[in-house]
């Protein structure tokens, strides 16, 4: 099935096994959303477990953190993460750290859903992957899946989870493993292995990494979109990349990067959202820490550029196969 | 005690507000109650907010079936022939420049579009409410602003283009024009944003005792964004001489207007609650709309303060390229809005008024697309999204500040450009 | 063309709303305009927004100058004297607890302090309107729900100390109190935040097909930050059982209400604009708040929505420890306050009841002082924020998540906790 | 003078200089603002240069934007750092793209100052250090001044700056060089030689670093209060350390911080916010890239737990001297 599918499934069998699981954002209701994550819930679960709301994020994170403290399991949905800003202060200052100020009396069991990154020529308002302003607020975790498998395993434990997840949905993934030529034709998820989901309740972890492809002579260390990225840079190089899935960027697992990294000696942090104070910083920074002595070269990062996303150069922006090939032979080259 | 216990026991339930139809039912306009035109006064603009509440709840408009522009908003509009004719030639500019774009998004010409069917009206109508140096802080649906104050069509359909030509250099999407010249600030895409803006530039002006006024323009959906908030809470204390426009077309994507607009009985009452003068204004009355911008300009100009606006009026095409609104509402709703379609509706009052006809309005039709396929041509020559000539993709590392730093210089070496 | 040419040329101005008095000025609030007690009427709770509109800009009263309690307001409170009682005391209660808190703060005893001074029925008279399991999401200065509620004033003073026996384990400021128990929702510090959380809360108990109504606090100051108008837009909306509470004593911090309500003739026609029934009450009248609050609740509670309410009322104090309000306004000015201490107001009724005198009242006084200093010896013993026994710096690490991420856990480590 | 004697001092000048440069924010009027950093200036300049503002951080930013496409130079305050959220989105998605988005034809030349940090007993609301929450944003300059002369300096050069400034004022060091030793009594900054602030107009550019104390063991980034916790943290381990005041954190001096790391071979970065996607991950992992061959231990980061800011416990949070010297003998031990 597609990530669309996947996420749907996932939310439908949530909301079929917990009356507590509520579903609300732009448009989900009656037209299942934007990218028509929500097909149908309305129908099955009726209007008071999935509806529309106003066009206000504040209010949807506002009110869904009313009502995880209330003792539901509110899944909301932020139309692109590009709008999430006007909710920032109520993720940040709120839902974040409800548990913390309360001492445990209130809760937020909150998942919010948003669609990241770019490669739909969006331009800047609706490409933007923020995952690293999410990364440096403790008390919040930060989800990017990378295939339907991951996604519904990922939005289940989310779902499950006793604290506020974002859950970053990379939107280029939605209808097939993009892997950045964005000049051939399209693959399906369902030509894909990780395209194959299992069916009714299923979880996944949160806070572990998957290998997505073994390795010896160098790190991948990669998340969402940037995974098939990875691969295919690395099959462009032809080199023997281990690619990790982070899957969970915060808590993240680092016991599988630096055992990794340990093995190779070298790194590779990839993702899509701006390169400065960008998630791959506090890999970077991490990985030079923790495998010091291990390694043979500079992490190196590769990144969308320091500027707003660009509409007709898009794919100059887009940190592609070429990019990660060239990085990942100059990490080679280094002694 | 007598404090309460525990609730009074009975289950309370969420109201989920839901349109009066969906596909597959028939169109039904008729909780919309719709005044005869001219039948609304039209107070001093120095009135009280509290005295011109009715305004609030009501609809001023000025064009009747027959065509014939009626009652006092129509008084004192003083427009002379050629006034009349722009208005229809803006209209009727946009509405061609629309289908075409459409067509050249579907030929993958461009990457999206948004169109205007049905709400031509206001902001060609608007634009001659202002002069040159006001400014309008636009949403996506308001390219009649730029038409009307004869911005050229082939840099419009550039920037569609994403194409060399492109003022802001393939860096917007397709429709988010800007031009300072023509009172038209950039569109950001986020929504709602602008309006707080609006009011920061109205109050920048009179804190330089300056006479330019600013227009602030949102969608029925957006006005639950938080900026429309702090839009009316500062226009309101401070009387920044700013207009504060909300169209409301029914829908915000596949969300009908009562969503947004909850328990309220119109979208121009949210001005009540701060003291700000508040009309409602049919939409598809060029007239109306003209009129209506005019009070509002009229007391901005004179210090009074801040007016809002709400335009009633009907998205009669999809949201954008990307939406098929006969998922969500009867394909034939467009057709049963009750306030008619803006351009037939100006064109009826030329004719009547002696100085157009249907033969001329047909051949004006011809000619002006002629005129925008031509345009088109010539855009199309220097280039389209993924052909012929287009922005340097070294213009994708300026303007991100007046200098460019050394880490964006040295990203764009590594980028190669 | 007749379009405008280039504004008027009259300059423009901006306008700075200004408090009437500043230091140095002799108080004035005549501007002030406060009907007689029992004059304003009271609607059914089924009774539409649109026919209620007057109460929003009048000021509900019930206790007139004779202590009597008069009017419909008045009528169908039905209070036992030990209700009456209980209501005295609660206020009586907090007064103390306010001064000696403040002083300890001087002691630094704890680093930081908001008082309640003249706002004591507010919160005391409100909480009495909810049943056990409702939700307040207050702000700061509503301590009295939890003394109304019977919260220990040991277990608060455990807060302001941050001592071991602190609820919240030392990590809030002083009087940022939490009780679920006591129907006391977690404060923020970020102004407004809670508001539109006390719909989502209140949409949660609809949903759930549950009887518990929410109750969400602000001040007068606050009302211009978006999330109040993304509370008013849900409430309206969904008809979310919730109780929207301003509390509007005149400042925040050193501004005057006049900046946030602007143009606006109160701040409870803020509701007007939504379709939102909206009371404004006399906030130094206990009774008076009590009846508004149960003509909210109920209407909550039939499924009828929300309800705003201004309470008017006088921040006596600062605004904080932190604060000397006669910086920026008249010394005298809370003595010139013309809507009298609620605590005397409420006393006065119960001398005029027969159920209480000035000797018991000045008794009362004593013996209130007394267990408050008791208790505050306990807590004392236990710790302050510079002494004696506080949380463990373990606890630092805790409940940032359910469990414990392993980085959390090494940085405690490393820590050395 | 303190630091707000210093930084009223620039606002004041500027708006004496500049009819353009205007001044508002919550409680800045009348009264000069909770910390007095504009006390005097609305009876200098009059109510409609330096004015209150309802309590509305979105509105203040948002409308300091309006006025500054207007062609003014509004200086805004946000009331402590804590509440710039919701402000954010003005900042990150208007603000910040306005001069790109528009290619140059509307700019933002605004200043949005808001004290940040911690040692105050503010706790979880009063004591933020969101800096890398702007410089993750392309479009923004983010400065931090550790002194009075350079909160003048620098202010003053943000006032005249083209495009928008974040102006973070160390609330800690507003009456004095706090170093870290909070039981110790304070210093004045009349008895600091940065305490002297040269008179009339100043600016000190953005984007230059500072060796706040040359060394040659160890180099230490460090910005705000941290530039003197360094160096009291230095004092304690007997380390002979550079430290390095970064001053503007984004566009960032990145020559000075790797002239000196080359030279030192060791590396510690300090910051007051939390570890996790904090501004030290952006530098240590330009540090490791920059230096590797000259690096002989891993770049080592102290900062604020990651946790919210507590109450009680604000000692055993802040990143004080012990920290940090702590921190500096573990560095040099490294082979
Ligand atoms: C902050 C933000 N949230 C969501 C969106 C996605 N979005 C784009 S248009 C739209 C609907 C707007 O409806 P309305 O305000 O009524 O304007 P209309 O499209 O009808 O002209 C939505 C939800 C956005 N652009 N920005
Ligand atoms: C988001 C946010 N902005 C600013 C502040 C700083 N602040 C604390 S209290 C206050 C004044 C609030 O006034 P009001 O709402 O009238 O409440 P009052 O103090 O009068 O009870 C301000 C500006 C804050 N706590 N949160
Ligand atoms: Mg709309
Ligand atoms: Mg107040």
């Amino acid at each position: 099935m597609t990530m669309i599918e996947a996420i749907r499934d996932a939310l439908d069998i949530a909301m079929g096994r917990d009356s507590r699981v509520i579903v609300f954002g732009e448009d989900v209701g009656y037209f299942g959303g934007v990218f028509r994550c929500t097909a149908g819930l309305q129908r099955k679960y009726g209007p008071t477990r999935c509806f529309d709301t106003p066009i206000s994020e504040l209010g949807i994170v506002g009110a869904g953190i009313g009502m995880a403290a209330y003792g539901l399991r509110p899944v909301v949905e932020i139309q692109f993460a590009d709008y999430m800003y006007p909710a920032y202060d109520q993720i940040v200052s709120e839902a974040a750290r409800l548990r913390y100020r309360s001492a445990g009396e209130f809760t937020c069991p909150m998942v919010v859903r948003m669609p990241s990154g770019g490669g739909i020529f969006g331009a800047q308002t609706h490409s933007q992957s923020p995952e690293a302003l999410f990364t440096h607020v403790t008390g919040l975790k930060t989800v990017v899946p990378s295939s339907p498998r991951a996604a519904k395993g990922l939005l289940m434990a989310a779902i499950e989870d006793p604290d506020p997840v974002i859950f970053l949905e990379p939107k280029r993934l939605y209808n097939g493993p993009f892997d950045g030529y964005h000049d051939r034709p399209v693959t399906a998820w369902k030509n894909h292995p990780l395209g194959e989901v299992p069916e009714g309740h299923f979880t996944l972890p949160l806070g572990r990494a998957e290998i997505a492809r073994p390795g010896r002579s160098v790190t991948v260390l990669a998340y969402g979109t940037m995974v098939h990225v990875a691969q295919s840079g690395a099959d462009a190089a032809g080199i023997d990349a281990e690619v990790i899935d982070l899957q969970t960027l915060l808590p993240l697992d680092l016991e599988t990067v630096t055992a990794s990294v340990r093995k190779t000696g070298r790194c590779l942090v990839l993702h899509e959202a701006t390169l400065t104070s960008g998630f791959g910083a506090e890999l970077a920074a991490l990985v030079q820490a923790e495998c010091f002595y291990h390694l043979e070269a500079p992490v190196a990062r590769v990144a969308g550029w320091d500027t707003p996303y660009p509409h007709v150069h898009e794919w100059q922006y887009f940190p592609g196969p070429a990019r990660v090939a060239e990085a990942l032979r100059a990490l080679l080259e280094e002694v | 005690m007598t404090r309460p216990q525990a609730g009074t026991g009975t289950p309370l339930s969420l109201t989920i507000p839901e349109p009066e139809v969906r596909p597959g039912e028939t169109p039904d306009f008729s909780h919309v109650s719709i005044p005869r035109a001219g039948t609304v006064r039209r107070p001093e603009t120095v009135a009280a907010p509290d005295e011109i509440r009715d305004l609030a709840f009501t609809i001023i408009r000025v064009l009747n079936r027959e065509g014939q522009a009626v009652g006092p908003w129509a008084e004192g509009l003083d427009l002379s022939d050629a006034d009349l004719l722009a208005g229809l030639r803006h209209m009727m500019g946009l509405r061609p420049f629309d289908a075409r774009m459409l067509i050249a998004q579907r030929q993958q010409k461009t990457s999206f579009y948004m169109q205007h069917l049905g709400e031509e009206a206001i902001s060609c109508a608007f634009q001659r409410a202002l002069a040159p140096g006001d400014m309008n802080f636009p949403t996506y649906r308001q390219a009649g602003l730029l038409i009307a104050a004869d911005y050229p069509l082939r840099k419009m359909m550039a920037q569609v283009y994403s194409n060399a030509e492109d003022p802001v250099r393939g860096r917007q999407l397709p429709v988010f024009y800007s031009s300072k010249e023509h009172g038209f600030f950039s569109i950001s895409g986020n929504l709602a944003t602008q309006y707080i803006q609006a009011v920061g530039w109205a109050m920048g002006s009179a804190i330089s005792g300056d006479d330019k006024i600013a227009a602030a323009w949102i969608g029925d959906g957006s006005t639950a964004e938080s900026d429309f908030h702090a839009a009316l809470v500062f226009a309101s204390t401070y009387k920044a001489p700013v207009i504060l426009n909300i169209v409301n077309n029914q829908w915000a994507i596949s969300t009908f207007q009562g969503i947004a607009r909850g328990g309220a009985g119109t979208f121009a009452a949210r001005g009540l609650g701060f003291g700000i003068p508040a009309l409602r204004v049919d939409g598809n009355d060029y007239l109306a709309v003209l009129a209506a911008g005019r009070w509002a300009a009229e007391r901005a100009r004179r210090n009074l303060g801040p007016t809002l606006i709400e335009y009633v009026t009907y998205r009669a095409g999809g949201h954008s390229t990307s939406d098929d609104p006969t998922a969500y509402r009867p394909a034939e709703e467009s057709k049963a809005w009750p306030l008619g379609d803006p351009v037939l509706r100006l064109r009826n009052h030329l004719i009547a008024r002696g100085i157009w006809s249907e033969e001329r309005h047909v051949q004006a039709e011809a000619e002006i697309l002629a005129e925008v396929s031509a345009e088109q041509k010539q855009a199309e020559a220097v280039g389209t999204l993924h052909h012929g000539q287009r922005p340097s993709p070294r213009d994708m590392f300026d303007d991100v500040y007046a200098e460019m730093p050394p880490h964006l210089l040295r990203q764009r070496h590594e980028a190669g450009f």
